[in-house]
């Protein structure tokens, strides 16, 4: 079964190879291709999971090892255990979702890249295919050099998904993004060297076994101080975050999902598998330090949420938070801690993901992703949206029965009782503002809920007060109110189109219940509303919730351009499909966390075991 | 014989060589010097030779081979320096600079492309581009250093300007005498004068461009100037004409055209003879 | 026959001179037609292929040869320590390990050369034969120079790699930049020349002897006087630091780079700067390595100010050619890093960089040559696009520059560094790690903003630049860069290994 | 090396005729490098290869005198002055031979001439050896060339052909750039190019040396 690995990495690979070919340059089988290719990847992933031996899940499976550069000493040494299992299901996973996302549907909307006038469709399913040999060779890799190269592979393709096909801003985004990953990449290809250089070699699961023998304290300070600036970047622990939510907010949705959901995991994923097992002695003299930045993290990442006004700037530093917890487990170096690390990364990546899809839906739907500008009310304008919103909002909060609670509240409670020769006292603390930290979170994901969801739709109000007085384009007398109060709009002057005449800013005055009323009606085309989301999606097949999609509506849509009250789509068919395999998991994990602990706690015991 | 005698004497003759090369500003001088830093090599080969008895006679082998291979080098180094002097009109190391790093070398790229109109951009900017480079180093240095002290008393006797009425006026650098074989100019960035700049940019007929020869960039069609690179932006060049401005003694120059480089066959002598006349009358 | 020569040890160099005097009779008695100038360069290139034939004929023998020994009778030192009684007679001219590997990479590097330049000939602005003729014998040098064993066969040999690119540098006669190019070129060599020689005078008179072997015995255990030994290895390692563009000495590259030809920029980046090394750790190593107190200190600092003034003055560039002018002045410093390490077996990390990065400037040279015959200034806005408008050479580029930044996908650039900072790290020169850790981060910077730049679709572009038909040498010549880039990044071990072997005897 | 060293004072009658023509040297070549005639560089540099020459036959190095006789003063210098004419240098007084970082070459000349001469004299001060005519032939020196150092001798002549046709390719004037235009990446204007190539061909390849420049004679 070794070849099980190999052709985990080697099928996306030889997918992005295959575009190179000329015949597909034609967009028709590419969007088929893309999921094809990630699809056969989750497939083997899924029968990864199904042949795995989980009674011995702390040992290395499916194990490859072959010599690449004997110059180097470098071998071709993968191997999955309990620890790095789920990491490589969810990378698989979310890379199949969000090609599902940019292939589905009818390839018109604009988060769907893929679109025929969008530019180089080729080139993104390139990008992603090689990203996700990036980040499943990260996580099977067992040679520390080898666990380089892929962690290394994932940087360019990282940069371009931004570069190219991020948000305005993404030039800069971009280039922080990669000098910050790559100074520390060389940092930690600094500290693995120095840990080859003492031990000869470059072994992940030989080095794990001898636990730090053959290294002095000195030097096993400076190589995980090394290497873990090298990860710590990647994670993004505190002080070296700030590339982070830049990277966040301009990367498209399909990257940020990525970003989030899969790349800072290769950071906390190289702290369990190299840099604490194979540098105990340095992991017990730093982590005091690693866990007060890890508590720093967590209450700086929430208070920057309760800062921010763009919602894709706002789940990005939630992240710097999630993963200060994730963090805080790491640095007990006891079994629950780690435990309660790898599964915040799961939780993680699977409640962010699953919040940047959101989060992209709605910024291609307002056009923005301020949160002031959203108007609030969505649940009322968009209750099927709305409501995965608050949904997902509740489980990264932390809500007991979805998947963020676990994490944290194992984090917190491993800090109680860290591992022997750690200050108690000073985890203690760690463990007090953690809490803190945790109210925070709880905090800024319901004020931000009271902003987006829930309320009335402000916007829509003050758009038809305003144009109905004066006949003003929208957004520059109707909002003025709301100008004094945020400042000036930068979409408005970006992406508001000139409106035709007078008669078309001239909006519905809705309120709540007459949205409600409207879409239950499913009354289109009586009042005009502003025409930027109708120009957008000439061709928008917005489908209510499952079955409603063709209950009626669809005999009535008018022609586009479509004025209609339902001006911004529900969750459409490729939306829902991409995202409900993450909600189902966020509840199933939240309601049987015991699923992927019993995967975990035996490779974490092994990992951890002769540490003192 | 003591062979410190000849040591000494090589350790001189190299330092020599070295503040040669260090002082000297014509390619020609600094060969020279390079040639006495190899003299004092084989002075001290041989002796050492001598001193070793060394029977395979590596020293003197070596000398003779370094006196053969000064040799060589010195046929190729002339050949290179005719050649930049056909090209050039100078030998001058200080002024080989079209090649050299612009002090800001982070400059605008298009900042000349908006003020000429879009056919015929390119040669415009090529024009003032290769009219620039030097010149305005040049003026930039006497600006910033004023070491050249004699520059200003000397240039405002020979200064040349055209009548008034003329949309840009000439001026010949003769600062220093050697530099007078260089016709300075500057093509005038604003709009309108770069119109006028460009269209002459084949060779023009020797005595024709008599009187606006500095401002039409006589040299364009040559091969050498339409590939200077040395990129000024828009607003070095206006403080390089403010500098100019000043050396003319408030006189209002606006432009000022130089021949880059190979000038001096094409539309120099003309140019300079112009100058000339302007300056005595 | 006073001298018994080994026919088959100096064939390479022996071919190319005779191909060279061959392409410059056919020159001279074909007629001038646009037909002749590609079958001069068929034949420049069939000469390569011969002498590298030959090359691979000697690495299939397998054994160390020797010729242009001393003669026995001869062989005595008149200095006691210098020549052991029954020790064999130090030969001038040895063909090893370490020859084959420089000879090769430079016969390599000379074929994309020749490649590129049909291209840049094609236009008949530059005289043919000449052309050909020169460029054989910088050639028949850079082969000669990894071969050399003895400080005067070394001189004259780095002469011979130095004084046909002056020519070569000028010979587009007509351009006022390219004679500027070459008259820098040509002060700068020959100042680094002598100061050179002086230095190995001072050694000659030291040790008496001018091969290397001998030297190196004669400056083990006590030397009478340690200054002069000190100046004279400081002076030899100024003189070379001239020619492999080291900081302080590194201020020609650009604008000589950006005058000349772009194939005598790549020669110069390529095939001087490994003929430069190849003399560089024969004399370091070979003669002076019971020095390397001395030495190496000075070439860890060097090393550390030539790749943070290269890339720092790369980050600056907008022009292409000057951009690889000074990124190759970094790259320099890369190499040199492991010669810094006290630790002999560190030069074959120096050697495996050297190969590597070879491959990738010469992939990224042939691109530029590329862009070059479609836009004039050839800055880095020219590329913009370049990988829509021209898939081929925009992929090519952009491999070769993530080569040289060291990342993935460009493995063999990643590897080349890996092996130089394992030898910084093991040789326990933390701050020189530290110092190439950051300065790889600011390499990445300007490579991966230029690689962006090839992604980026140009917006109206004023001056769209279009790859005509530059002809199928220079396509081959890129093809060729790259095929080995890819080749050392799937395989690396294939130059790490066999640097691995040859400790530069 | 073994003998015992004789004392420095009082000097050898070979010494006292080295260390004059040594001063001869040095004060020429310091000539050379700060005077303001560019012509008068090149004469004193005849006399300071000159008294060099002188030294090596003291030295008894009579081949190598005669060489550097034959090339330095007879083939090099000419060369020079050829050079000096060619670029249509002033023959009196030019008054910016000097870059204006004299004082720093000044300071840099005398720290190498510092550290260059202390070190010499500490490491060659025991060397003596007496001057015996012999070795220096042209018979030794001609047998030692031909049988360990003719590879190198060899080499030197690819170096020197090539630095032949090097030169000459160089100075040809009477190669004209071809129609093709493209290989410069200038990419100047192609149509002027065309007509410009014929008629300005004699004044491209001769008048930069054949009429008085007119330039530089302000300059006196």
């Amino acid at each position: 079964m070794s070849w099980l690995l190999v052709s985990l990495v080697a099928v996306p690979l030889a997918g992005a190879a295959i575009l190179f070919a000329p015949a597909m340059a034609r967009r028709g089988p590419l969007r088929v291709y893309g999921l094809a290719v990630s699809g056969l990847t989750l497939a083997l992933s899924l029968l990864l999971v199904a042949t795995f031996d989980y009674s011995r899940s702390a040992q290395p499976q499916f194990e490859v090892d072959r010599e690449w550069i004997p110059g180097l000493g470098l071998r071709f040494h993968l191997g999955v255990d309990g620890i790095s299992l789920p990491l490589v299901v969810l990378t698989a996973l979310l890379t199949f979702l969000c090609f599902v996302y940019l292939c589905w549907g009818t390839g018109r909307e604009p988060g769907q890249l893929l679109a025929p006038d969008s530019g180089r469709p080729r080139a993104l399913v390139f990008t992603l295919l090689v990203l996700e040999v990036g980040m499943i060779g990260t996580f099977v890799a067992l040679d520390l050099l080898l666990f380089f190269v892929f962690f290394e592979v994932v940087l360019i393709p990282m940069y371009f998904v931004i570069a190219i096909w991020g948000g305005a801003g993404r030039r800069t985004a971009a280039i922080k993004f990669i000098l910050y990953t790559l100074l520390g990449s060389v940092v930690l290809l600094l500290g693995l060297l120095l840990i080859w250089a003492q031990t000869g070699t470059l072994d992940m699961v030989e080095l794990a076994r001898a636990h730090g023998a053959g290294m002095a304290r000195g030097v096993q300070v400076l190589a995980f101080v090394a290497v873990g600036i090298g990860l710590a970047v990647k994670t993004p622990m505190w002080p070296l975050h700030t590339w982070l939510p830049d990277a966040h907010t301009e990367a498209p949705t399909v990257g940020s999902v990525l970003l989030a959901g899969v790349l800072l995991k290769m950071g906390t994923y190289g702290f369990a598998r190299i840099a604490i097992p194979i540098l105990p002695e340095g992991a017990a003299a730093v982590a005091p330090w690693l866990g007060a930045f890890a508590v720093v993290g967590i209450v700086y990442g929430a208070l920057a949420c309760l800062a921010q006004r763009d919602l894709k700037r706002m789940i990005a530093y939630s992240s710097i938070g999630h993963m200060g917890f994730v963090l805080l487990g790491l640095a007990t170096l006891t079994p629950t801690g780690m435990n309660a690390a790898l599964f915040a990364n799961i939780a993680h990546g699977l409640i962010t993901g699953l919040l940047f899809f959101l989060a992209g839906a709605i910024k291609t739907r307002y056009g923005t992703a301020e949160m002031p500008k959203l108007g609030g009310g969505m649940l009322a304008t968009l209750p099927r949206l709305g409501s995965v919103l608050s949904y997902t909002s509740y489980a990264s909060l932390g809500l007991p029965g979805l998947a963020g609670f676990w994490g944290e509240m194992l984090a917190l409670y491993s800090a109680f009782q860290p591992a022997p020769g750690l200050p108690r006292g000073l985890f203690l603390a760690f463990m007090a503002i953690g809490g803190v930290g945790a109210l925070l979170t709880a905090a800024y994901f319901l004020v931000m809920l009271s902003r987006v969801t829930h309320g009335v739709p402000r916007r829509r109000a003050g758009a038809s007060q305003g144009a109905a007085a004066a006949g003003h384009p929208v957004g520059v007398g109707a909002h003025g109110d709301q100008a004094a109060e945020w400042g000036d709009w930068p979409w408005n002057e970006a992406r508001r189109p000139v409106p035709a005449g007078p008669g078309s800013g001239v909006s519905v005055a809705e309120g709540l219940g007459e949205a409600k009323e409207q879409r239950e009606v499913g009354g289109r085309g009586e009042a005009p509303v502003e025409g930027r989301p109708a120009a957008e999606w000439p061709d928008e097949e917005p489908i209510d919730f499952l079955a409603e999609a063709g209950s009626g509506d669809s005999g009535t849509r008018p022609e586009p351009p479509r004025p209609g009250p339902g001006d911004l789509p529900d969750i459409r068919r490729y939306e829902l499909v991409a995202w409900t395999p993450l909600i189902v998991l966020v509840l199933v994990v939240g309601v049987w966390p015991k699923l992927l602990l019993a995967v975990t706690t035996p490779a974490v015991q092994a990992l951890l075991g002769a540490t003192p | 014989m003591h062979i410190v005698y000849p040591s000494v004497l090589s350790a001189v003759l190299f330092s020599i060589g070295v503040y040669g090369v260090l002082a000297r500003r014509n390619t020609i001088l600094v060969l020279m010097s390079v040639e006495l830093m190899l003299n004092a090599v084989n002075i001290n080969l041989v002796a050492f030779d001598v001193w070793l008895g060394d029977r395979l006679h590596g020293g003197q082998v070596l000398t003779l081979f370094v006196i053969v291979i000064a040799a060589a080098e010195l046929g190729v180094g002339l050949a290179i320096v005719l050649a930049v002097f056909r090209n050039r009109a100078t030998v001058d190391i200080d002024r080989l600079r079209d090649l050299a790093e612009g002090p800001d070398e982070p400059y605008a790229p298009t900042a000349p492309a908006s003020e000429a109109p879009a056919p015929r951009r390119e040669l415009a900017e090529t024009a003032v581009r290769s009219a620039n480079s030097p010149a305005a180093q040049r003026a930039g240095d006497r600006a910033s250093t004023g070491s050249r002290g004699s520059a200003g008393a000397v240039a405002s006797p020979t200064e040349a300007t055209a009548p008034p009425t003329d949309t840009v006026e000439a001026r010949a650098e003769t600062a220093e005498p050697a530099r007078t074989d260089q016709v300075e100019g500057q093509a005038e960035t604003a709009g309108p004068e770069a119109g006028t700049a460009e269209p002459v940019t084949g060779q023009p007929p020797p005595g024709a461009s008599a009187t606006e020869a500095p401002t039409t960039e006589p040299t364009v069609g040559e091969p050498t100037a339409g590939e200077t690179t040395t990129e000024p932006t828009v607003r070095e060049k206006t403080a390089r004409e403010e500098t100019a401005g000043e050396e003319t003694a408030g006189e209002k120059t606006r432009a000022t055209g130089q021949s880059a480089d190979g000038g001096e066959r094409v539309g120099e002598q003309p140019d300079t003879r112009h100058v000339r006349r302007g300056g005595k009358g | 026959m006073i001298q018994s020569i080994d026919y088959f040890a100096i064939a390479p160099p022996l071919i190319l001179c005779l191909v060279a005097g061959l392409v410059l009779l056919l020159d001279a008695f074909l007629p001038h037609t646009p037909r002749v100038r590609p079958a001069l360069g068929f034949v420049t290139l069939g000469g390569i292929v011969a002498a590298s034939a030959f090359l691979v004929a000697q690495a299939a023998a397998g054994r160390r040869l020797g010729t242009f020994c001393v003669p026995a009778d001869l062989a005595a030192s008149p200095r006691p320590g210098v020549q052991p009684a029954g020790a064999e007679p130090p030969c001038s001219f040895v063909v090893d390990q370490f020859t084959l590997i420089f000879a090769g990479l430079v016969l390599a590097a000379g074929i994309v050369v020749v490649l590129l330049s049909m291209t840049e000939l094609a236009t008949g602005a530059i005289p043919v034969g000449e052309w050909y003729f020169l460029l054989l014998c910088t050639l028949a040098g850079a082969v000669t120079l990894p071969a050399s064993r003895d400080l005067v066969m070394l001189v004259v040999a780095l002469e011979l790699v130095s004084l046909p690119v002056f020519a070569l540098t000028a010979l587009r006669r007509y351009d006022g930049r390219a004679s500027e190019a070459a008259v820098k070129l040509f002060l700068v060599s020959i100042v680094s020349t002598a100061v050179m020689l002086f230095g190995v005078s001072l050694l000659y008179g030291m040790s008496g002897t001018v091969f290397l072997a001998d030297l190196a015995r004669a400056l083990t255990g006590p030397v009478t006087a340690p200054t002069v030994v000190t100046v004279g290895v400081v002076l030899v390692v100024a003189g070379f630091a001239f020619k492999i563009a080291a900081v302080p000495f590194h201020s020609w590259a650009a604008d000589v780079y950006q005058g000349a030809p772009i194939p005598v920029a790549a020669l110069l980046s390529v095939i001087s700067k490994a003929a430069g090394f190849a003399g560089l750790i024969l004399v370091l190593v070979t003669a002076l390595g019971s020095q390397i107190g001395t030495w190496a200190p000075i070439l860890a600092i060097v090393s550390a100010l030539t790749m943070t003034v290269g890339n720092l003055l790369a980050m600056r560039q907008r022009s292409a050619v000057r951009l690889l002018a000074w990124s190759s002045v970094a790259q320099s410093g890369y190499i040199l890093a492991p010669l810094a390490v006290q630790r002999p077996e560190a030069v074959s990390a120096s050697i495996a960089y050297l190969v590597i990065y070879a491959a990738m400037n010469l992939g990224a040279f042939a691109v530029v040559m590329l862009v070059s015959r479609r836009a004039a200034r050839n800055e880095l806005d020219d590329y913009r696009g370049l990988a829509y408008r021209s898939p081929a050479a925009g992929l090519t580029l952009a491999f070769s520059l993530i080569c040289l930044a060291g990342m993935p996908p460009g493995l063999a650039g990643l590897f080349a560094k890996v092996v130089v900072f394992r030898e910084i790290v093991q040789g326990s020169l933390g701050w020189l790690a530290v110092v190439m850790a950051v300065n790889t981060v600011i390499g990445l910077y300007y490579y991966v903003v230029w690689t962006a730049r090839l992604f980026t679709p140009a917006p109206d572009l004023e001056r769209p630049v279009r790859l005509g038909r530059p002809g199928l040498a220079t396509w081959a010549a890129a093809g060729l860069a790259l095929g080995v880039a890819v080749l050392f990044s799937v395989a690396p071990q294939l130059v790490l290994d066999v640097a691995v072997l040859s400790a530069s005897g | 090396m073994t003998d015992p060293v004789p004392p420095f004072l009082p000097p050898t009658g070979q010494e006292i005729v080295f260390l004059l023509l040594g001063v001869v040297a040095a004060g020429a070549a310091l000539l050379v490098v700060t005077t303001k005639h560019l012509v008068h560089a090149a004469l004193w540099l005849v006399l300071s290869f000159g008294a060099l020459a002188g030294c090596y036959l003291i030295l008894t190095a009579e081949f190598v005198a005669w060489v550097q006789v034959l090339i330095y003063v007879g083939a090099v210098v000419v060369l020079l002055l050829f050079g000096i004419m060619l670029t249509r240098a002033p023959i009196g007084r030019s008054p910016d031979l000097d870059s204006r970082n004299r004082v720093v070459a000044a300071i840099v000349a005398l720290a190498t001439a510092g550290v260059l001469i202390t070190v010499v004299v500490e490491g060659f001060r025991g060397a003596y050896t007496p001057l015996e005519p012999g070795p220096g032939a042209a018979k030794e020196l001609g047998s030692s060339v031909f049988r360990t150092w003719v590879l190198p001798f060899e080499a030197l002549s690819v170096l020197l052909l090539a630095a032949l046709i090097g030169a000459i390719v160089l100075s040809r004037t009477d190669i004209r750039p071809g129609a093709g235009r493209g290989a410069d990446p200038g990419g100047a204007p192609p149509p002027e190019d065309g007509a410009q190539a014929v008629p300005d061909r004699d004044e491209k390849a001769s008048p930069s040396l054949a009429s008085p420049p007119t330039g530089r004679s302000g300059g006196k």
